[in-house]
């Protein structure tokens, strides 16, 4: 454990939790946006910032706060902040007042944490890149301090690079029902309690063969460590088409996005907040920002989810049709397909390798939040026996069948 | 020939007095036969038709039913023996249609400025018995609108259908001759005397009468549309007429009040001053809570105090005390039962009498007013609020008992106590020798001003009771209104204030009152103590039923 | 029994000279049997397991949001060069308050007016055509409607309202009181605008609601009636 | 006995003098056997007692002449057995319907005929006092009677006591204000007790409850002076003039464009042809006969071809769907027009009603206005029934018979001459329009207009 190491360390978390935060407010304002365009409105555009731009024609004197800066309605997402920040926090007199605020923290510290395990580029090593960097901009003097700073160690850009990485997913997120539960049962109301109940059920009756599902896939990889994953999808069959997760297993895709989508609890799997029945089941009784931590905790775990499915079954940070070559650190593009090989002859710059495959993840980080949003303004609610059925009745057997075919299939063929 | 006579009435075999009206035999078999100019309560005149049917009359030679030669009226129809009346067939619904359709060609249709409409028998028989468009393409006839009959009444000839219910009225009723039809045919009116101001008491009635819009009440007009009323069954207390009224009323106001039919009170009409009482109610000045003048309770004692307080003194007086109790003719029968065993059994034989709370108003007259201006004075007595046997003073002997300073508790219920004095003044200073006086009453008068403890009571419009008339009918009124601020219903009043005194009230309930008043304590008091007040079928068409004393 | 409802199942779909549809269950019946009263589920296995159904669905909506996202684009580079008034937009909706839709319906129920008389009072004020008879308020369900009768100044009409309130924030815009009225006194004009920030200012009274005129331009777009746009 | 009048018989009944002469004097009445059949019948020779007069009168067959057509004794026996008071005797001279003015003739030129009538009818019903009701407009009438009368107490034909048979008989003459109402006899029971003069409504009958709410018999002038006849010559000299149904002689008051118009005395079922040909002279030169009302104006209207078919009797009448009536003839010649014709006749029903019964106060303007509108050629096609139904619905609901009286002829026009009327309608104007012989003048100038004020439109 040395100073660099500990530098690279909070390089990381600085940039998870800046990437988090930010999309769990952002996400709040994609919602509204993407619901509203694909619904042909306009949606969220109301809060501004008012810029003086000159006199009042029609006024004596002072300025004409004519011109609102609204930018697309972006600021949507920080009144929201500052409203539930600044809105009466209440406490009903009939809560369980300890387990009632423990019930908060339980909603969105695990799914922050969940994020730990999720590498979110490749390998590298901050000395080379950096000096290369400084290099370039002429800087060598800084080039050489810092490339001996942090020497030829190779990193992982992920905060914790366990061995146990989906394990550690498993076990975190299944903390989210705690939360659910001590809300609704805390809060001494009936439609608290009523949407606990549901939430719990189905977090459970979900976490069950969201585990199942990805067996299939672990015997196939034949890791839990989310670096190794990611490493392997990294290969091809015949050179071209990578061997991603989706590509591999792909009707467990479904179930197991199925499954993390139900395990955020969003629409269509909303039974435990169904605002039409239970005005907003576990956490009614929440306000201010106690109620905005829930809300959060949602929005962060959309953003979990994408990169939970980008590692298992899309390639992670990698980008298809760039092989690496000679190792991780370095890129060798097959000529014929990329055009970077022309700029950059055989190998790709550290540096470049490393933005390219943050670049990637964050994409189909991206791509997945905004898939979820699209499901979310697609379908439509089900009902609860629905739900309980499709987990317990299809889900699972189709896991646990999925889980024999491929250990079989496996077993016969000795190995990937 | 037996004096009673069975006919048949769309099938329907009734017996009736001889000399009964087809009409009011069909009433009392349920069958509704429209009109307009006929009226209970006044003499018949058979001039709009409507109450046409098929009467077929038995001719015993024949021994046979035969038609009658012209359709008749059954208002002036008498009842006879094997008679058959069909009132539902499709001439008789055609003849009902036909009358309306005359009606309605002159008729202006100017309803929604109209304060009769809502309780308009031609709108209800338009609904009932014509409904079509009309078929009039002429101008219709223009007589003169918005003709003042005297102050109280306006008369519009256009609406008017010339039935001459308000002329029989004045002229058999009334007796004064005010009004009479003048002209003939389309283009005949109604019209004041010459000379005549049209100022008697019951000038009010014949807007009351008036099936249509011609004639309404300046007092009304334009006030409320009256399918927003609510009718509470109530009793006129300006005399001791006690006259069956409905008292119509929307929110916390009262509107307007109208008379009910009880044949052996007050028939179907009253005077215009019981019609203008709501007016005197509403200008009373009322004490919301209970006001004292005693250090020991403070100035605005809670109902608990006061009662505490005021039995606690009525207690000590149980053996022997100096009590005199002054009761009200205001009071009902069952408050008076309660008030008579307080001062007569828990106080043990206190000195009792009843005042008089008002004493000016109207002269007494041949038709309804009374000499005496307050409503339940023979009920009272009745009940037990008189002087007692042993030792018992009178109201002049209390007075010079109080004036003597033998009087150390004295409780009066209601106002008007002056009236007894030659001034305010001379009670002011006779009443300042009791050292206790405490007041029941629903409006502060002189008396207020001094005594000890003022406990607000509801008025007639607030609370349920009984009053009994001068000639010993008892009606019952109920209540109309929410009661004014903490103001406490009499009954329960009395009846708390027996207990804190340490005695037993004489009766739990109301009913119970009712029942050891021997007032028909069984059977619903609606129909059999009070008039009925019934409603024509077609009447309760949109939440509305009438207000008027139509039958 | 299947003879009768055969012969007679012509007759049976006729009801009121209507054809109805033909029931579901077309076997036939026999003594017995239990019958199932509700319609069999006629989907092929690949539809019950709704993933293609869902993955169409999402394209449908996927479709929309690019197709919607490009014209935003467009709208994009109309913005930029300062034309973003004219340029098409990827939604159908408007920004309300700034901009205003011309085309709404001339039966839409919005702002309420009270008619006048074309003769004015003895005094030269304006009379409103209400005589007052309570139809607007005894029809209205939200009871917003609030009137006080009196003698008209005009001696040749009888009647008429000496107030008339209207709490717009509880109306309900049912048109009832147009229908109710005898003499077509009060009207709901197109005009939606009426949004305000006090709630004193929602009561609308009989002189306001006589100030408005027959038509009025404002902000380049005709209404066809309703009152000048406070602001 | 020479007279101008054409007659049947010798023995005239009712115009039984000379025309021209000085007939209305007690003098002259009593050269023509005047209160002989009085004096006979008050000393007890002639009849045993009144029933027996009653019966006599019940046996001529002699009907009301007023235009309902009751047989008169039948009337007198309805009287009750125990009166509740003197029995009041009413002759209803209140001859105000349209095309009628035969008891005119009676009152002014044989009033004491009528006297004596009365008094017999007053023996007959036991009666000691007998109003004669005479329509305000009758001035000379009036004047003769109320002489006639002061004659006859003076000479003892009235008074106390008369003729010292201890029979009293007290006539008084009463002159109306011109109301066609009181002409119905409860209507004029009202008027003439000092009341508006408004149909009372019945039962009670007259006969029960009448005059001052004594039993009263009320009876036409003709009626009344036919009964010195009967008294005189008996029932069955009576009835050897006319049919078996209807007896006697009749006064026919015949008016229009006829070349001799005025009041005949005729037996019954003489047919109208011959009274046309031969007592009135035959239709004036270049107008044929259109169109009969037979009796008054309240009775259904006939054609020309009916109309010649007519007996003058009740039962001919009926045959031919109208009625007898009062006697009015009123001859309608070819060029007049039917709808002006109704509209006149309406207008006078409407001013006429008094205006208590629903039906006929709103009726009978409402078809007055529809029938000038289809006069001024303003209506549309629909309302020729929509008149036919209004006046159908005014029928019979009424207390007394104006409505009917005011629908009957409405009906019998639109179903005699619909073809007029749809001729207004399709033209939008009269078609008749100058289309009368100059020289008769029998309209008026310029075109009927309703008054723009209905409150004085029939006052002034």
């Amino acid at each position: 454990m040395n100073t660099a190491f500990l530098v690279v360390s909070f390089m990381n978390l600085a940039f998870v939790l800046g990437l988090l935060l930010n999309l769990g407010g952002l996400l709040t304002w994609v919602e509204r946006k993407q619901g509203a365009v694909m619904a042909n409105r306009i949606g969220a555009n109301r809060a501004y910032i008012p810029v003086p731009v000159g006199r009042d024609p029609n006024g004596a004197g002072g300025f004409k706060w004519s011109k609102r800066f609204t930018l697309m309605g972006l600021f949507h997402a920080i009144t929201d902040g500052i409203k539930m920040l600044t809105k009466e926090n209440f406490t009903p007199p009939f809560v369980d007042t300890f387990v009632y605020n423990l019930a908060v923290w339980f909603s969105a510290v695990p799914v922050l944490v969940t994020f730990a395990v999720v590498p979110f580029g490749g390998p590298f090593q901050p000395g080379v890149m950096m000096s290369e960097v400084l290099t370039m901009v002429g800087m060598t003097g800084a080039a050489a301090s810092v490339g001996g700073f942090f020497g030829d160690g190779v990193y992982h850009m992920q905060l914790a690079n366990l061995n146990v990485g989906l394990l550690f997913i498993f076990a975190i997120g299944s903390t989210g029902i705690f939360s659910a539960a001590l809300a609704g049962w805390s809060s001494g109301n009936k439609f608290s309690l009523l949407g606990a109940l549901r939430s719990s059920s189905q977090m459970i009756s979900y976490e069950v063969f969201m585990g199942i599902s990805v067996l299939g896939l672990l015997v196939v990889y034949g890791t839990v460590d989310f670096n190794e994953m990611a490493q392997l999808q990294q290969q091809t069959w015949f050179g071209v088409i990578p061997k991603w997760g989706v590509l591999l297993q792909p009707h467990m895709f479904f179930v197991f996005m199925t499954a993390l989508m139900a395990e955020n609890k969003r629409v269509p799997f909303d039974m435990p907040e169904a605002e039409s029945e239970l005005v907003a089941g576990y956490f009614t009784e929440y306000t201010s920002m106690k109620m905005g931590l829930f809300m959060m905790a949602e929005f962060l775990e959309i953003a979990v989810i994408a990169g939970i499915m980008t590692t298992m079954f899309f390639g992670a940070y990698h980008i298809p049709g760039v092989v690496a070559a000679t190792d991780a650190m370095h890129w060798a593009m097959h000529p014929e397909l990329t055009p970077v090989n022309a700029i950059f002859g055989a190998e790709v710059p550290h540096a470049l390798v490393v933005v390219l495959r943050v670049g990637a993840f964050l994409f189909k980080l991206i791509f997945f939040c905004w898939l979820q949003i699209l499901i979310r303004w697609t379908l439509p609610k089900f009902r609860y026996d629905q739900v309980m059925k499709l987990g317990w009745k299809y889900m699972l057997p189709l896991s646990i069948v999925n889980v024999i075919a491929t250990a079989a299939f496996m077993y016969v063929l000795g190995g990937m | 020939m037996s004096d009673q006579v069975t006919l048949t009435i769309d099938g329907k075999e009734v017996t009736v007095p001889r000399g009964t009206k087809v009409i009011e035999a069909a009433k009392q078999v349920g069958v509704e036969i429209p009109h307009f100019c006929y009226h209970p309560g006044l003499p018949v005149d058979g001039n709009c038709r409507m109450c046409i049917a098929d009467v077929r009359t038995w001719n015993a030679r024949a021994e046979k039913h035969f038609p009658a030669r012209r359709p008749a009226v059954t208002c002036w129809t008498d009842a006879e023996e094997n008679m058959q009346v069909f009132t539902d067939t499709d001439e008789v619904k055609k003849s009902r249609a036909t009358v309306m359709e005359f009606l309605l060609i002159n008729h202006p249709i100017d309803c929604p400025i109209c304060d009769k409409a809502g309780e308009c028998m031609l709108q209800d028989h338009y609904m009932q018995h014509d409904g079509k468009r009309s078929e009039l393409r002429e101008e219709k006839i223009h007589k003169p609108r918005l003709k003042p009959f005297g102050e109280r009444i306006v008369y519009n000839g256009e609406r008017c259908i010339l039935c001459s219910r308000c002329t029989r009225f004045t002229a058999h009723v009334s007796k004064t001759h005010d009004l009479g039809i003048v002209n003939r045919g389309d283009r005949a009116v109604v019209e004041l005397a010459q000379g005549s101001t049209f100022d008697n008491a019951y000038t009010d009635n014949v807007s009351d009468i008036c099936p249509v819009g011609a004639l309404t009440k300046t007092d009304f007009r334009f006030k409320k549309r009256v399918w927003f009323l609510k009718h509470t069954d109530s009793v006129c207390g300006g005399c001791s007429r006690n006259c069956n009224t409905v008292v119509d009323h929307d929110r916390a106001e009262i509107v307007r009040i109208m008379p009910r039919r009880r044949d052996e009170v007050n028939g179907h009409f009253m005077c215009n001053e019981g019609r203008d009482i709501y007016k005197s109610l509403a200008a009373t000045v009322r004490t919301s809570a209970p006001i004292s003048r005693v250090d020991e309770l403070g100035a605005g004692p809670s109902w608990d105090d006061a009662l505490a307080w005021a039995g606690g003194k009525l207690g000590e007086q149980k053996k022997g005390g100096k009590l005199a109790v002054i009761g009200s003719p205001w009071m009902s029968n069952e408050e008076a039962l309660v008030l008579g065993h307080l001062a007569g059994k828990v106080c043990k034989s206190a000195w009792m009498d009843i005042k008089n709370d008002v004493i000016e108003g109207y002269p007494a007259d041949d038709l309804l007013h009374t000499d005496d201006h307050n409503p339940n004075r023979a009920g009272v007595i009745a009940a037990g609020v008189v002087p007692g046997k042993k030792d018992g003073k009178d109201l002049a002997a209390i007075q010079e008992a109080i004036a003597a300073g033998e009087v150390e508790v004295l409780l009066v219920w209601g106002t008007g106590l002056a009236n007894h004095y030659d001034s305010v003044e001379a009670m002011h200073e006779a009443v300042a020798k009791v050292p206790v006086v405490i007041q029941l009453t629903d409006a502060m008068d002189a008396l207020s001003e001094v005594a000890q403890l003022v406990l607000p009571v509801r008025n007639w419009a607030e609370r349920d009771g009984t009053w009994t008339n001068f000639e010993g009918h008892t009606s019952r009124f109920r209540k109309a209104l929410r009661p004014h601020g903490q103001a406490r219903d009499g009954f329960e009043l009395l009846s708390a204030m027996c207990t804190a005194a340490g005695g037993k009230p004489p009766v739990k309930t109301f009913k119970d009152a009712r029942k050891k008043l021997k007032q028909d304590p069984d059977s619903d008091v609606r129909e059999v103590a009070d008039g009925e007040f019934a409603f024509y079928k077609g009447q309760s068409l949109y939440r509305h039923h009438s207000g008027t004393t139509e039958v | 029994m299947s003879e009768q409802l055969g012969q007679n199942a012509d007759f049976d779909n006729l009801i009121d000279g209507h054809v109805m549809p033909q029931p579901a269950y077309q076997g036939e019946f026999t003594e017995g049997e239990i019958v199932k009263y509700y319609n069999p589920s006629r989907m092929t296995l690949l539809e019950k397991l709704y993933v293609p159904a869902i993955i169409g669905g999402l394209m449908i909506t996927a479709r929309v949001f690019f197709t919607n996202m490009a014209k935003w684009g467009i709208w994009f580079t109309y913005w930029i060069r300062g034309k973003g008034k004219d340029a098409p937009k990827g939604a159908v909706t408007i920004y309300y308050p700034e901009e205003t839709r011309p085309d709404y319906s001339p039966i839409n129920r919005g702002k309420h007016i009270l008619t006048m008389r074309q003769q004015k009072g003895p005094s030269g004020e304006a009379l409103p055509q209400c005589v007052a008879c309570y139809m607007c308020a005894t029809a209205c369900p939200a009871f917003c409607i609030h009137i006080v009768a009196g003698e008209s100044p005009d001696p040749n009409i009888e009647k008429y309202c000496v107030e008339f309130d209207i709490e717009m924030d509880k109306c309900i815009f049912c048109g009832y009181c147009e229908e109710a009225c005898p003499v077509d006194a009060i009207r709901l004009t197109p005009e939606p605008r009426m949004a305000d920030y006090q709630r004193e200012r929602m009561i609308y009274d009989r002189e306001y609601l006589m100030t408005w005129n027959p038509t009025y331009v404002e902000d380049d777009h005709v209404y066809p009636g309703g009152h000048p746009r406070e602001e | 006995m020479e007279s101008n009048y054409p007659v049947k018989g010798k023995d005239q009944v009712l115009l039984n003098f000379e025309r021209g002469t000085e007939s209305w004097p007690l003098s002259s009445y009593l050269t023509r056997g005047g209160y002989s059949t009085a004096k006979s019948v008050l000393s007890g020779g002639k009849y045993d007692s009144p029933a027996d007069l009653v019966g006599v009168v019940k046996a001529s067959g002699l009907r009301g002449r007023g235009g309902a057509g009751f047989p008169t004794g039948l009337k007198w026996s309805f009287l009750p057995k125990e009166p509740s008071g003197p029995i009041q005797l009413v002759v209803n001279a209140d001859e105000s319907e349209p095309g009628t003015f035969k008891d005119r003739v009676i009152m002014e030129e044989n009033p004491h005929q009528l006297i004596e009538g009365c008094v017999l009818s007053c023996w007959a019903i036991e009666s000691a006092s007998c109003y004669i009701y005479i329509r305000g407009e009758y001035v000379p009438a009036i004047k003769r009677m109320v002489a006639a009368v002061d004659e006859a107490y003076a000479a003892g034909h009235l008074g106390e006591d008369i003729y010292g048979s201890g029979f009293t008989c007290h006539v008084t003459v009463h002159s109306g204000a011109g109301a066609y109402i009181c002409g119905e006899e409860t209507g004029l029971i009202e008027s003439l007790e000092g009341k508006k003069g408004q149909p009372r409504i019945k039962p009670p009958f007259p006969a029960v409850y009448g005059v001052f709410g004594y039993p009263t018999i009320v009876n036409n002038v003709e009626s009344i002076a036919a009964v010195t006849y009967i008294a005189h010559a008996g029932a069955d000299s009576y009835r050897q003039w006319g049919t078996e149904k209807s007896a006697g002689t009749k006064l026919f008051s015949v008016s229009g464009p006829v070349k001799r118009p005025g009041v005949y005395e005729v037996a019954m079922g003489y047919p109208f042809k011959d009274l046309l040909e031969n007592e009135c002279g035959g239709m004036l030169d270049g107008v044929a006969l259109k169109a009969l009302i037979v009796g008054g104006s309240s009775v259904p209207v006939v054609n020309a071809e009916k109309a010649l078919k007519i007996n003058m009797d009740y039962e001919s009448c009926a045959e031919n769907d109208t009625l007898l009536g009062s006697g009015g003839v009123i001859v309608i010649g070819e060029g007049t027009c039917m709808v002006r014709t109704l509209m006149t006749l309406l207008r006078f029903y409407h001013h006429e009603s008094c205006g208590q019964c629903t039906p006929c106060r709103e009726g009978t303007g409402w078809i007055e206005r529809i029938v000038t509108r289809i006069e001024n050629g303003d209506a549309r096609s629909g309302d020729i029934d929509e008149l036919y139904r209004i006046a159908d619905n005014m029928e019979l609901r009424t207390i007394c018979t104006l409505a009917d009286a005011a629908a009957w002829p409405t009906k019998s026009f639109i179903e005699v001459f619909r073809d007029e009327f749809e001729a207004h309608i399709e033209q939008g104007k009269c078609p008749h329009d100058n289309q009368f012989p100059d020289h008769l003048n029998l309209r008026g100038g310029g075109k009927p207009q309703r008054h723009a004020d209905p409150e004085h439109a029939f006052i002034a």
